[in-house]
């Protein structure tokens, strides 16, 4: 019982932080349509450059936390106004090309340049940790967990309650009309993508306080990321929560009760039995008709 | 290159590492080493006034680009020695080529243990393997640490499987228990789950087979659960990076390595020395293994008089170097012995050697 | 159309004599490397371009192809000649259990379903040590006696041969199914799936056969390629297998046949040619493929083609959204 | 050219009962029944949102009707996916343009003919004598039905360079090579102007004499609808709501109400030069 | 007609790639005139409304709104300025809801009440979207969407409104409604220019007419000379 009871907690705890990574690309791939393979290096560059900002300048967390996200943010809207911008329209597959080779580009530079050494950034919060009954967590993970739900929610209240938000929704279905409607749609298309590197680099910067940032972690978290992006759903944030979650607990449970060495086959098991069952992951809308 | 030797032709050796992808950190560091021994032979004039060219090629720990590395350095570059390739699986993906080519090929790395087996006349590993650490070390590690019951852990590679293997067969031999075995992927980040299981089972010590930045992040953790068993195991745990990354959750803990900066003796002090000058840090077992490997080649070169291969095969076999961790001598099948292995506790931000063993590789 | 036959052709003729031609083992082992490369991105290619869906799992096949060779061959004592057609025909029938699962999903959920399934399948490999030796691997599979006897340059010639034998069979299957009435018809699904159904086109089974055929030339190029490196371990499975198949096939030009096999042919050849670069490789080699998106979106049969860009800029994104959805 | 029939001739080709289908909480259609006698050119009408293209949607397995029934040639069809409906010879068009874009018009048609150039594994791989062919009938029958639809000019144009008018066409090109016996066309005229329109009327009656057998057309082009018809029947809310011959829908209040409007009755005859 | 011309199109050319589509196209739109397009399919009536609404670049001439130059402006900027097109095809946006699609038509209109009081009107022009507000526009049938499509584009409050095939798809009743509303907000003083293949509904709107056909503005006519004269219509149209 006390054991069901940490491996629930640790599932949170990884849930959180799953959906937290997928954040990002929930917005660039869910919602925008563009398969961006560079995403698990926004998240991997967020944590490095944390990690220069930190230990290398000497800045504080929080501080160096604002420039690095401000930083990846230009970074992501150079990317979509001078790259992205020019293929749009050619269909998905210039886009993922297009991705996938920045995402070598970004990985190998940082390695050139950085490094293949981890990276620890200090953690904002430290001390002992907590013991609440038989479970153990601590100060910084239940922080980063607060953080992921505050991004998360924030980022669902900007798409759905607010006036860009809408403007972002309504260009990515048909962007003509956007246009006709005096949404300026390359804007939308840049701050998007930024909003989505920013997002990444957060999730990259925080958990690298937890674990430790090192240039060749992208893959991996690109993985991760499209899969809780398709169990929710593309483009539903409670989507991307719930697939965070799903995926969390499952391992945990996968890896407490069954072993660790194969956890990572629970989630791609569920993928499949998901999308077997609803084609369109857990939460999302079908406009389709013929 | 650069050196005393001047205008003679240099003598080519081809080095394979992982220069990029998830192991990239290991293999940059077997380049650090291997690039410190050749300009030390080149300071000192290179080999019969020729100097040592080392050419470094990426093989991404993968089997096919490996090959592709081999082939180029052989063809291309016509490298006298092939040193490589990290991965067991890549290196097993050129032995066959070494093999056609007829040209000697060796390893300060991997440690799969059947690749001595194969019958390869031209495969030497100047390395242990985990069944020589281990049979060195278990049973110090029993006694000393006073071990009853032990969990294994380990990355779920080649490697990783190895070290656990071997490990837990030598120790349950010697009727300490085992709780509990299971692997982790290389890259995981979060093991909180495992640790809850291996805190579950209660065993005296865990042991753990990982490299630094699963090791490191695992440790943590381990710390943060309160996990009171005595941890050790094999990885290159005794180098500051290590030490750095993993910070207070790393005192105590104990590593069985066959190369630790804090090994005493002359030749070390001195490797730790220029290596310190070289790169601002503290060598660790792939530096030492990349260091050893050039010189072991450069010796053995310089012992043949000559850059024929076959020359340089037999005198590999008769190979009798001192390295900063004693002495390295080969099996008829290939097989490194002689040289020592420590198990090292780290105490103050310190590996501390608390015992050293020589790796013997009888039969 | 002719003018695409002819070039395959060409390019056929082109590699026969390519071996009498150089004799250098290094240049020769990476033509055979572009080969098992050519096929696997025309396997790709079948699924991207022609069934108009994007498949990231696609290592699921080559590496079941490379784990059937290297079993047979090692525990089963089976020749290389049994072991790769072998190969693609289990390659294949994996291709339609998994086709009959994942065809029934598209867009971004195809695209990460088949990832699932190459991933489960490293795991498996990765953990099943009993029948794949887990991730210690299949070492020493064995090379046919022929090439043992012909020394260095023979025996790269021998396996030149039996690359461009592959890569000849593929292309030629591939061809015929690209032209056969079912090739229409998954061009047709991938233009307008209502459209093909209103017209009679079963767009699942129609997706299976093309899925199968393209899962069974990935098993050969894994067959072949067990045999040629000789080891074979999960990492058949990895996901850089799958870039480096979809940067070929996109770079080269989907949905022609030509495309996949150029791609492949300056990939490898790309990859190998950066090597001066040093640390400096991989960066240079993400910068080249973005550079050819940014100026040859349509890839370099695009480039040859000079398709006129039929859209100005300026309204392209608008002008094609939200198409082949009827409502 | 016109297909042989198995059915007998008192059997009408379609016939739906009770066709009903709800989206949540929205009764889209209910229990519409809805007949087409071999020969017959039947026109569905009715207001915007009524349930016409959703009855379409029914009869060819795009979408499953929550109640009812469809039989073709005596078979039932309801439950069948869309592709095995084509198959028996029921080929629809759809209302939302819809073609393959990066195909030249020619190229679409050729498409179309899928279903009789169908060939075996083996002619595929082996021997292509056969399937060549029905390939090269399938040309020949292609350029016909581009001419039939004066796309002749266009003829190697690709589709997405067309205007909307020519797509229209081009759609009902793709549908016609199919070698429907029932063809039903959601309406194809829109984006014709008048002219065409009427010009389109007489193509129609060309293709009814000699392809296919039945036509069941949805179209607000009143003209047009008025001039071909044999048969009209009006929905309203999902239901039918009158049935008849051209003159006595002309003549019908509540279709006035409902969808002609006020205008309707003088000028509606925006058809006049199109009549039968 | 004393009225100051608001738009003015002159000598413009236009091309997808490398096909031309308009071929020096010139007219003229007075305030509060509604001026209809008319053509036979592939004449350039709707790459002439997307040059002006900026939707597709101008190769050479002039287009001027109020006297500024508007040639080749970004098509929101030209919404800003007061012009509204609504496309061809409907293009609703099809994953948000009815009332979502309305409300966005208003996007460059800061005030919140002024957005509700005119998706209101719009609403009360066409009930049925009422009806629907919370549905998905991609799941309404045709003409529904095409309501939705006009109704969005009246929500910019535009002094120029484009229309491109209104009655497309239109039952004869629901089109009339939509005629209705044309003329309606043509009394309110918006200037209209019209694209329309139903000939008796452009003409009953509209009080000028410009032919074109393959690119080239052939004949520039009164609506009522073409109503009353069906031979030159269909000289003009073809058939
Ligand atoms: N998938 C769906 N989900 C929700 N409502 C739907 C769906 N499909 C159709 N409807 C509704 O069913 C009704 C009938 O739609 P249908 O498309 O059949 O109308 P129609 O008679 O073809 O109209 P039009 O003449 O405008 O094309 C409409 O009100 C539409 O909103
Ligand atoms: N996206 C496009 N790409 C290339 N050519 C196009 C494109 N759209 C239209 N054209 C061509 O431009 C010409 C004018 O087309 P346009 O759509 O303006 O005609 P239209 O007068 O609106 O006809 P319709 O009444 O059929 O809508 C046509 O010859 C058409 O083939
Ligand atoms: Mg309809
Ligand atoms: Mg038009």
């Amino acid at each position: 019982m006390n054991l069901a009871l940490q491996f629930l907690a640790n599932g949170l705890v990884t849930g959180a932080f799953y959906a937290l990574s997928a954040l990002g690309l929930t917005l660039i791939f869910g919602l925008m349509r563009v398969v961006n393979f560079a995403h698990g290096e926004f998240f991997m560059l967020g944590g490095v450059l944390g990690w220069v900002a930190t230990a290398v300048l000497g800045l504080d967390f929080a501080t160096a936390f604002v420039l690095v996200v401000a930083a990846m943010g230009v970074l992501g809207w150079l990317v979509d106004r001078f790259m992205i911008e020019r293929v749009r329209g050619h269909g998905e597959e210039s886009t993922i090309l297009l991705t996938i080779g920045l995402s070598i580009f970004l990985a190998n530079a940082t390695l050139y340049l950085a490094g293949p050494a981890p990276m620890k950034v200090p953690a904002p919060l430290t001390g002992k940790p907590l013991f609440l009954g038989p479970v153990v967590l601590t100060k910084s993970r239940l922080a980063a967990v607060a953080v992921s739900v505050v991004l998360v929610l924030g980022a669902y209240l900007v798409i759905h309650r607010t006036r860009i938000g809408r403007a972002m929704r309504a260009t990515f279905q048909d962007a003509m009309a956007a246009k006709l409607s005096g949404i300026r749609t390359e804007r939308i298309f840049a701050a998007t993508f930024a909003l989505g590197t920013m997002l990444a680099a957060s999730a990259g910067m925080l958990l690298a306080s937890i674990y430790s940032a090192q240039a060749s972690v992208g893959g991996l978290v690109s993985l991760k990321a499209f899969v809780v992006v398709i169990l929710g759903g593309m483009g539903s944030f409670p989507g991307a929560i719930a697939g965070g979650l799903i995926l969390g607990l499952s391992e945990a449970f996968w890896g407490g009760y069954v072993s660790t060495g194969t956890v990572d086959i629970v989630g791609f098991v569920m993928v499949i039995l998901i999308l077997l069952f609803r084609p369109r992951g857990l939460f999302s809308l079908n406009a389709q008709r013929a | 290159m650069a050196g005393a030797a001047g205008a003679a032709e240099p003598i080519k050796v081809g080095l394979i590492e992982p220069l990029s992808g998830s192991v990239a950190y290991n293999g940059q560091s077997v380049v650090e080493g291997a690039k410190l021994a050749a300009k030390e032979i080149n300071d000192r004039g290179g080999i019969d006034g020729r100097p040592l060219e080392l050419i470094v090629e990426d093989g991404q720990c993968a089997p096919a680009n490996t090959v592709n590395a081999a082939e180029k350095l052989i063809q291309n570059d016509r490298v006298s020695v092939l040193i490589g390739a990290f991965c067991s699986s890549a290196t097993a993906a050129i032995m066959p080529v070494a093999d056609k080519y007829k040209l000697p090929l060796v390893t300060g790395v991997s440690s799969k243990a059947d690749l001595t087996e194969q019958g390869n006349r031209y495969f030497f590993r100047a390395a242990e393997t985990d069944a020589l650490l281990a049979r060195a070390f278990a049973k110090i590690m029993a006694r000393d640490l006073k071990l009853k019951s032990v969990a294994y852990i380990g990355v779920n590679d080649d490697w990783g499987r190895g070290g656990v293997a071997e490990f837990s067969r030598d120790l349950t031999e010697l009727g300490v228990k085992s709780t509990l075995v299971d692997y982790f992927d290389h890259g995981s980040t979060d093991f909180y789950t495992l640790l809850t299981r291996i805190r579950a089972a209660e065993p005296d010590g865990v042991f753990v087979a990982a490299e630094t930045q699963d090791g490191s992040i695992l440790l943590k953790q381990a710390k943060e659960m309160g996990l009171e068993a005595k941890i050790f195991g094999v990885g290159s745990w005794a180098t500051e990076d290590f030490i750095k990354l993993t910070g207070e959750a790393a005192e105590g803990i104990y590593a069985a390595v066959p190369y630790a900066s804090t090994i005493p003796g002359d030749t070390n002090r001195k490797f730790v020395e220029s290596y310190a000058k070289a790169y601002r840090k503290q060598p660790g077992k792939y530096g030492a293994a990349g260091y050893n490997a050039v010189n072991i080649v450069a010796q053995a070169i310089d012992r043949a008089d000559s850059t024929k291969a076959e020359a340089i095969r037999e005198a590999l076999a008769k190979t009798d170097y001192e390295a900063p961790n004693g002495h390295y001598r080969f099996t008829p099948k290939g097989q490194a012995y002689g040289f020592s292995a420590v198990l090292v506790q780290l105490q103050g931000a310190k590996p501390v050697v608390v015992a050293t063993s020589p790796v013997e590789a009888g039969q | 159309m002719t003018g695409e036959r002819s070039s395959l052709l060409f390019v056929l003729v082109l590699a026969a004599v390519f071996p009498f031609a150089v004799q250098n083992p290094y240049i020769l082992h990476l033509a055979v490397i572009a080969g098992i490369y050519v096929v696997l991105a025309t396997s790709l290619n079948l699924i991207v371009g022609y069934v108009g869906e994007f498949s990231l799992g696609h290592t699921a096949f080559f590496g079941i192809g490379a784990y059937a060779a290297a079993l047979l061959s090692t525990a089963a004592g089976l020749p290389i000649w049994l072991t790769v057609p072998l190969a693609g025909l289990l390659a294949g029938l994996f291709g339609i259990v998994i086709g009959a699962i994942t065809l029934r999903l598209q867009g971004p959920y195809f695209v990460i379903v088949t990832l699932a399934f190459a991933e489960v399948l490293r795991i498996v490999a990765t953990n099943w040590i009993g029948l794949t030796n887990g991730p210690m691997g299949i070492a020493g599979v064995p090379q046919p006696a022929s090439v043992a006897a012909a020394g260095i340059v023979g025996g790269k010639q021998i396996y030149y041969f039996m690359a461009a034998g592959m890569v000849a069979v593929s292309l030629y299957l591939a061809w015929r199914l690209v032209r056969s009435n079912s090739g229409r018809a998954a061009v047709a699904v991938r233009e307008n799936r209502f459209v093909a159904q209103s017209i009679g086109v079963d767009p699942f089974l129609t997706a299976m056969h093309v899925f199968t055929l393209s899962a069974v030339l990935a098993g050969f190029a894994g067959g072949f390629y067990a045999h040629y490196v000789s080891f074979v371990g999960p990492e058949v499975f990895r996901f850089s297998f799958m870039a480096s198949m979809i940067i070929m096939v996109l770079m080269g030009g989907k949905g022609t046949l030509l495309g996949p096999v150029l791609g492949a042919v300056i990939v490898v050849g790309l990859e190998e040619y950066l090597r001066q670069a040093q640390e400096l490789r991989l960066t240079l080699f993400g910068l080249i493929v973005m550079a050819v998106v940014l100026f040859a979106p349509n890839g370099l049969m695009g480039l040859l083609a000079r398709r006129p860009a039929w859209l100005a800029r300026r309204a392209a994104p608008a002008l094609v959204s939200n198409q082949g959805e009827p409502a | 050219m016109r297909p042989e029939t198995t059915a007998s001739p008192a059997a009408p080709l379609l016939r739906a009962e009770r066709l009903s289908i709800t989206f949540g909480g929205i009764k889209a259609v209910t229990d519409f029944d809805l007949t087409v006698g071999d020969g017959e050119i039947v026109s569905l009408i009715g207001p915007n949102g009524a349930g016409k293209t959703t009855c379409f949607n029914m009869l060819t397995g795009f979408y499953r009707p929550t109640g009812g029934t469809a039989q073709f040639r005596g078979q039932v069809i309801t439950g069948l996916k869309p592709h095995a409906i084509a198959r028996r010879g029921l080929v629809r068009s759809f209302q939302k343009t819809s073609v393959m874009k990066n195909l030249t018009v020619f190229e679409n048609v050729v498409t179309g003919h899928y279903l009789q150039t169908r060939q075996s594994l083996m002619q595929t791989f082996l021997f292509e004598g056969a399937s060549k062919r029905a390939a090269e009938a399938a040309r020949q029958r292609s350029a016909e039905i581009v001419q039939l639809l004066g796309l002749g000019t266009r003829s190697e144009t690709p589709a997405h360079h067309l205007s909307c008018g020519d797509l229209r066409l081009l759609e009902v090109g793709v549908a016609l090579a199919a070698r429907p016996t029932l063809l039903m066309l959601d309406e194809p005229a829109a984006g014709l102007n008048t002219a065409e329109a009427n010009a389109f009327g007489e193509v129609l009656r060309t293709i009814v004499a000699t392809q296919v057998r039945s036509l069941l057309l949805v179209e607000h082009n009143m003209g047009l609808v008025m001039g071909v018809s044999d048969r009209i029947v009006v929905m309203n809310f999902g239901r039918k709501l009158i049935e008849g011959t051209p003159a006595e829908i002309l003549g019908s209040d509540e279709v006035r109400e409902a969808y002609l409007g006020k205008g309707a009755a003088g000028k509606g005859a925006a058809g006049k030069g199109a009549g039968r | 007609m004393s009225a100051r011309t608001v738009l003015a199109v002159s000598d413009l050319t236009a091309a997808y790639g490398n096909a031309t589509a308009l071929h020096g196209v010139s007219l003229e739109v007075r305030e509060g005139e509604t001026v209809a397009l008319i053509g036979a399919n592939g004449a350039g009536k709707s790459t002439t409304l997307r040059t002006i609404s900026g939707l597709l670049a101008a190769r050479s001439g002039r287009i001027a709104w109020e006297g500024k130059d508007i040639t080749n402006w970004p098509a929101d900027r030209v919404v800003a300025a007061g012009l509204s097109h609504c496309p061809e095809e409907r293009h609703v946006w099809p994953e948000m809801t009815v009332e979502e699609n309305l409300r966005l038509g208003g996007y460059l209109c800061g005030s919140r009440r002024e957005v509700d009081r005119r998706a209101a009107l719009a609403f009360g022009r066409f009930p049925r979207l009422q009806e629907r507000a919370g549905q998905l526009a991609g799941t309404l049938s045709g003409g529904e969407q095409q309501m939705l499509a006009i109704a969005r584009a009246l929500m910019s409050e535009p002094r120029l409104l484009m229309l491109d095939e209104p009655s497309l798809g239109l039952s004869p009743k629901m089109a009339e409604d939509v005629f209705a509303v044309v003329r309606d907000i043509n009394r309110h003083g918006v200037t209209v220019l019209l694209v329309e293949q139903n000939v008796h509904n452009a003409l009953s709107v509209a009080s000028r007419a410009y032919v074109l056909e393959t690119g080239r503005v052939t004949a520039e006519r009164n609506a009522g000379d073409l109503r009353d004269d069906p031979d030159l219509l269909r000289t003009y149209l073809g058939g």
